[in-house]
């Protein structure tokens, strides 16, 4: 039967070739189906704002383009669709390039609700000039974050007038608080999800290092848009932020220094780092919407829409059919190393967690707060988490 | 000759300097504006502050600005927007302005203090309910429901009461003998009478709702209907990184309409009004 | 003087109808609303009564937004009104360069905020930034201005004051206008050399009006600040610019805890209420004097 | 249409109280004059006649009809008021011409552009054009017709503000002192003008004047006004002749009748050698007598005016002289400017026995013994 | 102080001339009235005087000064403006006062809460207080201290126009028609007021006004204004007894001067039977006599005019009769009420010699035969 999918996507200045392509891709293959796209919101807080506007009116589209930490949201409020179901029905769904990991970054409460459709990572700029004069080395960066902030550091001292390092912390859902304890092998919360767990050893660990990044200076307490601007001025040595920005931070660069990107520092032997970027959610109620959005989804997260994707934008696809396929992104990558160092984390990727109840994101919001007091260092890290674990535990009831 | 009526070179001088200060002060962030809207993305942060750019990247700025999203046709729905609004803004609200200045009526505080309670009530407070009633009315994406929810302008109703407050009774006398009935008198004398007030107003009005955001943001989903802001926020990305050559350029074109807007209202204020018919 | 109802009803009538469907209805469900523990996009909530206004009682951030609000209304209002002021009667005082000095002052009230946002956070970068530059080049510290606890609402109230002063500018002048040149001639031949006479004894009283409507306006508008505090710092750092529209944003959009948010809008409202009550019988009683 | 019935009406504006249990009926049809001392509520009178205000009490009928039901426009008045009120940003024209356009164009055709879509509202506005210059033209501002109030002299905006009075064909015309900003001549041929009209409409004229003149020779009637309250209602010459009420008296005429008070039937000293009995009752407190009646040459039964002459004003033809009777109040007299006596002159002067009124102590007039009655009915 | 000289000012609106190249001397000290139609120029003059607005070209000096160069408040003037411009926000008090409060108080002591701080401030504000309120009672507006504009009635707000002009002690006072919209009584009470404090002070007093008894018994001198120039410059009984030109002898006088044609020494039907060249010289085209100059009493060599009374009108003392000559213009001529004619009667009056005006053909006076010659110096 004829079907007009209705599908909603965040940041059109990214993704409006992108997925229009995929649009015409997918109707070239489906001819019974096309495509309608709503007026794409400009981040992923309206994006899910939007799709819960669209719950309260009975509008909401067919497939959603969804910020990762958000797809909690749309299963406590039984919008979206368990696609296990669909993958069961699938004949050979191992051969497709989802895989476990990847996949992992879908999952809500053990429910496959959205599919991985552009990921990056945290990562670490470097400014290559600027550290190699302070006896860097491009060929051989930093894996502790103790040796990244010595380095910058001593980068610090060795260029008058630039800063040393910035940590990303303040991206939205605690992303690199996360990555800090997650790289150390750490967690949020216990296993059922009602008891803080990073107030242990990873936790603490993670807190201090935060400290130590602020404790003689080497990183001031900038916003990200404040560092970012340091950065591609080349006044900032280091910067540790989401692999998304690669692009237009080369962009504001030029040819002013060389840039390279460093590996997220991982510890632990289960150490993970944290996934961001979106997923694709089915909302259609109606099976044969519903089946039509299915082919959707497949399609745009399958290699064919991972293509388009990586190749317009900075993010990693959720699909490794394409990066060795020569016909898909390998000669891609290896004209773009700097894109590559995401996907060499993709064996490490975890779901990016979002709290649980009807306080999950206020408790973001309170330990956003209080890891503001430590990098203002208005008081030590310790007392901090302290603080902070006590706060999350009263929210989580 | 200079005439004695007017002030003394000191003074002269004086405002010069102090104007001119404050001037450079408010135009400050503009500068920088249409100074990054002319330079490459390489260019903009660069140490020290300079002016104009070493490789222009206006055209290329202003050209993506305008293409990579339908920014004249959002121009153009700003413009349908605006005039809509001010236009029923205006009708509904200078009689309503008028009878709070002039009439006595029962139930007179009672509705004033609606009108200041509406004025007070920031939008954002009803904006969900009014989203799911223009849902219910089946407007929403529509050009309508950017029109809707400001028709009725407290704003509007307590600036001109303001002001029509002073205009003499014995005109509204005479206009009522003249056989002019209080809704003819509205419009023939009173809206004459108020117009610096009704240009202040229409400055306002267009001015805010030409910029307005959030609402286009969450009542508009097909993109042909969009305004200018959400056209030039297509450039500004927390998560890759903002286009801010594109932004700029984007931000002087939607900010041009509204100046040249502004020119000629301020130019009406010089006319104002002498109530020099009336004597006492 | 007999105005028959029917034609009142027909003048105000649409203003109020409209007032009543889209401000007190939309009001009416959030009353509701602020009683029911309903969370954004779900399809079932619950009456919970009085729990949502005693969780704000207890609220912290809502106490420091309640403060951080009235300190950036007064000073942003007062700034303006003064700025404003000024401005106007500085301009309207010559004929040169007015045009050009009307457009200076008035183009913040035109501008994007959202995009000007952007030319705020460079101009105050904490290194990079022109006023730290212009600080370290006249020998001082430089102040991480939106990120220090103690300038971040500074910085936003010069935003703030920034937009505003041009909207309070721009009603000064078109109340200026309404002055009638005889009274100035009057004044002239009463003796009053001075321009600041001028200013206290005719200029001002005749704007009386007008000031009692800017003071109103930029107050409200100061009340109602968001779009700064959203782009530029989101109330943080920790609160430290949290207001009351922001808070009610975070705790709707942010956090979608809609009853609360409800909540929080009722008691705002409530507050505003009182002041418009207050300001209007104040109003009346300075129209009896 | 029928007369106006004014029923004890008051009205004050907070403490103030203005009209103060004024009763009146107006006939329909004729010219009333409004005279009264400045503040004394004429104005505050006509914005009740026009439905303008309401009154605190009382009522306003004309005929079964009760005018304070009636807003403004269904009271059909033209107003002149005293403030002019012109609208400021119309022309001359415009001012001039509203109300012929609100009469003559039907709603529709009122509104702004109907002159574009319909050539019978050029037409319409053609011919009221047509007729306010007529009017513009007999009061002398036709080449003023595109100015703004702004541009105008006073007097020119005040007789704006007539011509848009005169336009009209309204059942009452209210006119609040129309001609006081303008020049001599001006002013002359304008009273006839008015005058005219109301001859030609018939209709009832209430019209409100400091100048005597004005009212002596336009009204029909004239009724003195004072602190909110009618003293008398009369026609010109029984207003002048026989003022009901010393105030009457005291304020109708120019130079002001001279009083002079008779202690208990006892003369004051300027009278003491002479009977006033004859002249006014033994009830009368004061005796007035105007300026104007003063004769030189000795009457038989007139009062006898001794003194010695302290001012003398030259006034055109005629001379304005104050006489200082001997112990008494001065006395102003006008006599002919030829003959008449220098400063510092002694002089005596007769006022003829029915040119004397009478009043009581409280100001009342004291109708005169038989033999000194005026002649005015 | 010394006299202010205006050369030659010319002042236009746009296309409009206002003053078309008017020259006057106003003498130190002198009580000079500006006379003449509506919208000839008489405020705009005043304006200028007080430098409100200046002349398109000319000069304006006072002595040695400038007065261009000065501005208002430097020229030091106090004006009664025509439509009042009293501060709409001030109580009467201070609308009176104000002029006093800049005088008396220091900048400092002038400053809002001064009174507070400083009790010689409050001292001052109490004396000031004082000398507004007498004035105020002199002009019987006392009881209306504390009320503003908008609560007062025409005349009172015109009262308080006047009492801001007259508490202060300028250099100049101007006065724009400031008693036309009092009553009778009032206004002759305060033309003298008027006059006491110009003859207490020794100002120079520029007043403008419609009412030529005003003119007459206030001024030194008056000047006859017309479009925007000066007719004549003279003292009242010049103006009134030998006008310089035709418009000044119409424009002063009420009723207005009587103007006979003569064609080319030949006079109109009404003349026919008489020799004129007696009366008034050869070059005349016109004869002028006023309504007052006509005799009932036959005069040797007088001026004999016969005809048919189409109208009697009466004006309190007097009736005003206009007269159809055979087959000439009518003419209006003043007697005395009493024996005076009815209408329809035939009627014969006499002129004598010396109270008849000759004019040239381009309306300027020519100088009478020597028996003829008025009196006036
Ligand atoms: N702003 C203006 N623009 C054009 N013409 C003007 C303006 N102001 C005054 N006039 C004209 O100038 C002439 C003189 O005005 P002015 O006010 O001096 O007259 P006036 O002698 O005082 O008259 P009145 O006795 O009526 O007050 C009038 O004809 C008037 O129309
Ligand atoms: N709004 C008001 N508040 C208080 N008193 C007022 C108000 N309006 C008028 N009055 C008073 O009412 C009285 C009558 O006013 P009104 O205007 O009728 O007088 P008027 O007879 O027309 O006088 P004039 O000849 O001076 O114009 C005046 O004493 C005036 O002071
Ligand atoms: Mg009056
Ligand atoms: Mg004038």
């Amino acid at each position: 039967a004829q079907i007009e999918l209705v599908v909603d996507y965040p940041y059109p200045d990214l993704f409006n070739p992108v997925h229009e392509e995929i649009a015409r891709k997918f109707t070239e293959k489906f001819p019974d189906y096309t495509v309608k796209f709503r007026a794409p919101t400009n981040e992923y807080e309206a994006a899910a704002q939007q799709a819960l506007r669209h719950a309260v009116t009975g509008q909401l589209a067919d497939v959603s383009y969804q910020g990762l930490n958000r797809q909690r949201l749309f299963v406590d409020r039984g919008i979206a669709v368990d696609l296990a179901p669909f993958i069961a029905a699938e004949k050979d769904w191992d051969k497709q390039g989802y895989s476990e990991s990847l996949m992992s970054l879908g999952q809500v409460n053990g429910k496959q609700v959205g599919i991985g459709f552009s990921l990056s990572t945290p990562i670490v700029y470097y400014n290559l000039d600027l550290i190699e004069k302070a006896g860097g080395n491009a060929e051989a960066l930093p894996t502790t974050w103790d040796d990244i902030i010595a380095l910058a550091e001593r980068s610090r001292q060795a260029n008058p007038g630039t800063n040393g390092l910035h940590y990303d912390w303040e991206i939205t859902g605690n992303w690199l608080w996360q990555a800090m304890v997650f790289s150390k092998g750490g967690a949020m919360l216990d296993a059922e999800e009602r008891k803080v767990a990073f107030d242990g050893a990873e936790g603490r660990e993670s807190i201090q290092q935060m400290g130590r990044m602020v404790e003689n200076g080497t990183m001031q307490n900038l916003s990200y848009s404040d560092a970012a601007q340091l950065f591609v001025s080349g006044k900032l040595a280091v910067l540790s932020t989401s692999t998304s920005r690669l692009a237009a931070i080369q962009k504001q660069i030029g040819d002013r220094f060389r840039l390279g990107t460093g590996l997220f520092p991982i510890y632990a032997e289960d150490g993970r780092v944290p996934a961001g970027g979106n997923v694709a959610m089915m909302f259609a109620k109606d099976p044969e919407r519903q089946k039509a959005a299915w082919e959707y989804i497949k399609f745009a997260t399958g290699p064919e829409g991972a293509t388009i994707m990586t190749k317009a934008t900075g993010y990693f696809p959720a699909n490794t059919l394409p990066i060795d396929d020569p016909q898909g992104l390998k000669g891609f990558y290896e004209a773009n190393p700097n894109q590559y160092t995401a996907v060499r984390q993709i064996p490490w990727l975890t779901g990016w967690y979002a709290f649980p109840g009807e306080n999950g994101l206020k408790i973001t919001d309170v330990i956003h707060n209080h890891l503001q007091t430590v990098f203002d260092k208005s008081v030590q890290p310790q007392q901090a988490l302290e603080a902070m674990t006590r706060d999350v535990q009263a929210l989580l009831k | 000759m200079t005439s004695p009526l007017q002030p003394s070179l000191a003074w002269r001088i004086f405002r010069h300097v102090v104007l001119m200060s404050g001037a450079v002060v408010f135009l400050l962030p503009f500068v920088w504006m249409v100074s990054t809207s002319l330079k490459p993305a390489d260019e903009i942060f660069t140490e020290g502050l300079r002016l104009l750019p070493e490789r222009w990247a206006a055209i290329e700025n202003y050209r993506r600005a305008l293409t990579d999203v339908p920014l004249l046709r959002y121009l153009w729905n700003g413009v349908l927007v605006c005039a809509a609004i001010l236009v029923l803004q205006i009708v509904v609200a200078l009689p309503a302005a008028y009878c709070f200045a002039k009439l006595k009526f029962a139930g007179k505080r009672l509705s004033w203090t609606l009108v200041m309670l509406s004025l007070m009530i920031p939008f954002q407070a009803t904006a969900i309910p009014l989203y799911i009633m223009l849902y219910h009315a089946g407007l929403l994406d529509t050009l309508a429901a950017l029109v809707i929810p400001f028709i009725a302008s407290a704003f509007g109703i307590f600036l001109l009461r303001q002001f029509i407050a002073g205009v003499p009774d014995d005109l509204i006398h005479a206009a009522r003998l003249d056989g002019m009935r209080e809704f003819e008198l509205v419009w023939r004398v009173i809206m004459p009478a108020a117009k610096p007030a009704l240009i202040a107003f229409s400055i306002f009005s267009v001015v805010w709702h030409w910029n307005d955001y959030f609402w286009p943001l969450l009542v508009i989903n097909t993109m042909d209907l969009a305004t200018p802001p959400l056209g030039t926020m297509f450039f500004k990305n927390e998560e890759a990184g903002t286009d801010f050559g594109p932004l700029m350029a984007g931000t002087v074109i939607i900010t041009l309409p509204l100046l040249v807007f502004f020119l000629i209202a301020q130019k009406r204020f010089i006319e104002g009004v002498t109530l020099s018919g009336v004597k006492g | 003087m007999r105005i028959k109802p029917l034609e009142v009803a027909l003048l105000l009538g649409p203003s109020m109808v409209l007032t009543l469907v889209l401000l007190v209805l939309p009001l009416a469900m959030v009353v509701l609303i602020s009683f029911t523990d309903w969370q954004f996009g779900a399809s079932t909530w619950n009456w919970i009564g009085l729990e949502n206004y005693a969780g704000l009682w207890h609220d912290e951030v809502f106490r420091q937004s309640f403060v951080n609000t009235v300190e950036y209304l007064l000073l942003v209002s007062l700034a303006s009104i003064a700025i404003g002021l000024g401005a106007a009667l500085l301009i309207e005082s010559h004929t040169s360069l007015r045009a050009f000095y009307r457009t200076a002052f008035f183009l913040p009230v035109a501008s994007t905020l959202i995009a000007m946002a952007v030319v705020w956070q460079f101009l105050l970068h904490p290194s990079a930034g022109l006023f730290n530059q212009l600080l370290t080049a006249l020998g001082f510290e430089p102040v991480n201005w939106l990120r220090d606890y103690d300038t971040a609402l500074i910085s936003l109230a010069v935003i703030g004051i920034w937009q505003m002063s041009g909207l309070a500018m721009v009603m000064f002048l078109a109340g200026l206008k309404n002055i009638p040149a005889e009274l100035r001639h009057a004044s002239l031949l009463d003796g009053m050399r001075h321009p600041l006479d001028r200013l206290l004894r005719v200029t001002l009283p005749m704007l009386a009006p007008t000031m009692l409507f800017v003071v109103t306006v930029c107050a409200i508008r100061a009340l109602q600040v968001f779009d700064t505090v959203h782009v530029l710092t989101q109330g943080g750092p920790n609160y430290a610019t949290e207001v009351l529209l922001h808070t009610i944003y975070t705790e709707g959009f942010g956090f979608f805890r809609m009853g609360y948010a409800a909540a929080l809008t009722v008691v705002f409202v409530a507050c505003i209420f009182v002041l418009t009550l207050l300001q209007q019988s104040g109003a009346s009683r300075a129209k009896e004097l | 249409m029928a007369d106006i019935h004014l029923q004890d009406i008051r009205k004050g504006y907070g403490a103030t109280q203005v009209l103060d249990g004024l009763s009146l009926t107006i006939r329909d049809g004729e010219f009333l004059t409004l005279l009264g001392a400045s503040g004394c509520g004429k104005s505050t009178l006509l914005k009740l006649l026009a439905g303008l205000e309401l009154p605190d009490t009382g009522s306003i009928r004309r005929g079964d009809d009760d005018l304070l039901r009636q807003s403004p426009a269904e009271r059909d008045c033209a107003m002149v008021f005293q403030s002019y009120a012109l609208y400021p940003h119309m022309t001359v024209r415009d001012n001039v011409c509203t109300p012929l356009y609100m009469r003559m164009l039907g709603f529709w055709q009122r509104l702004p552009g109907a002159r574009w879509l319909d050539p019978r509202v050029r037409r319409q506005l053609r011919e009221a054009h047509a007729q306010g210059l007529a009017v513009a033209r007999t009061l002398g501002i036709d080449h003023l017709w595109l100015r703004r109030p702004a541009q105008l002299s006073g007097g020119q905006r005040q007789r704006v503000a007539l011509a848009r009075a005169m336009v009209r064909r309204p059942s009452v015309f209210l006119f609040d002192e129309p001609l006081s900003n303008l020049d001599a001549n001006l002013r002359q041929a304008l009273r006839a003008e008015i005058r005219q009209l109301h001859d030609q409409l018939g209709r009832t004229f209430v019209y409100v004047t400091h100048d005597q003149h004005e009212a002596m020779s336009m009204s029909d009637r004239v009724a003195v006004m004072k602190q909110g309250r009618i003293l008398q209602l009369g026609t010109p010459t029984e207003i002048y002749e026989a003022p009901a009420h010393r105030d009457v008296a005291a304020f109708v005429g120019s130079p002001r009748m001279n009083f002079l008070t008779l202690a208990a039937g006892q003369a004051g000293p300027a009278l003491q050698d002479q009977p006033v009995g004859h002249i006014v009752p033994r009830e009368a407190a004061q005796l007035g007598f105007r300026p104007h009646a003063a004769r030189l040459a000795p009457e038989p039964g007139a009062l006898r005016v001794a003194g010695r002459v302290v001012q003398a004003e030259f006034t055109g033809a005629e001379r304005m002289v104050t006489l200082q009777p001997e112990g008494g109040e001065p006395v102003v007299l006008v006599l002919p400017a030829h003959g008449a006596p220098a400063r510092g002159e002694d002089l005596v002067v007769y006022v003829p026995a029915h040119a004397c009124h009478g009043f009581d102590a409280r100001g009342w007039r004291v109708p005169a013994v038989p033999a000194a009655q005026p002649r005015a009915a």
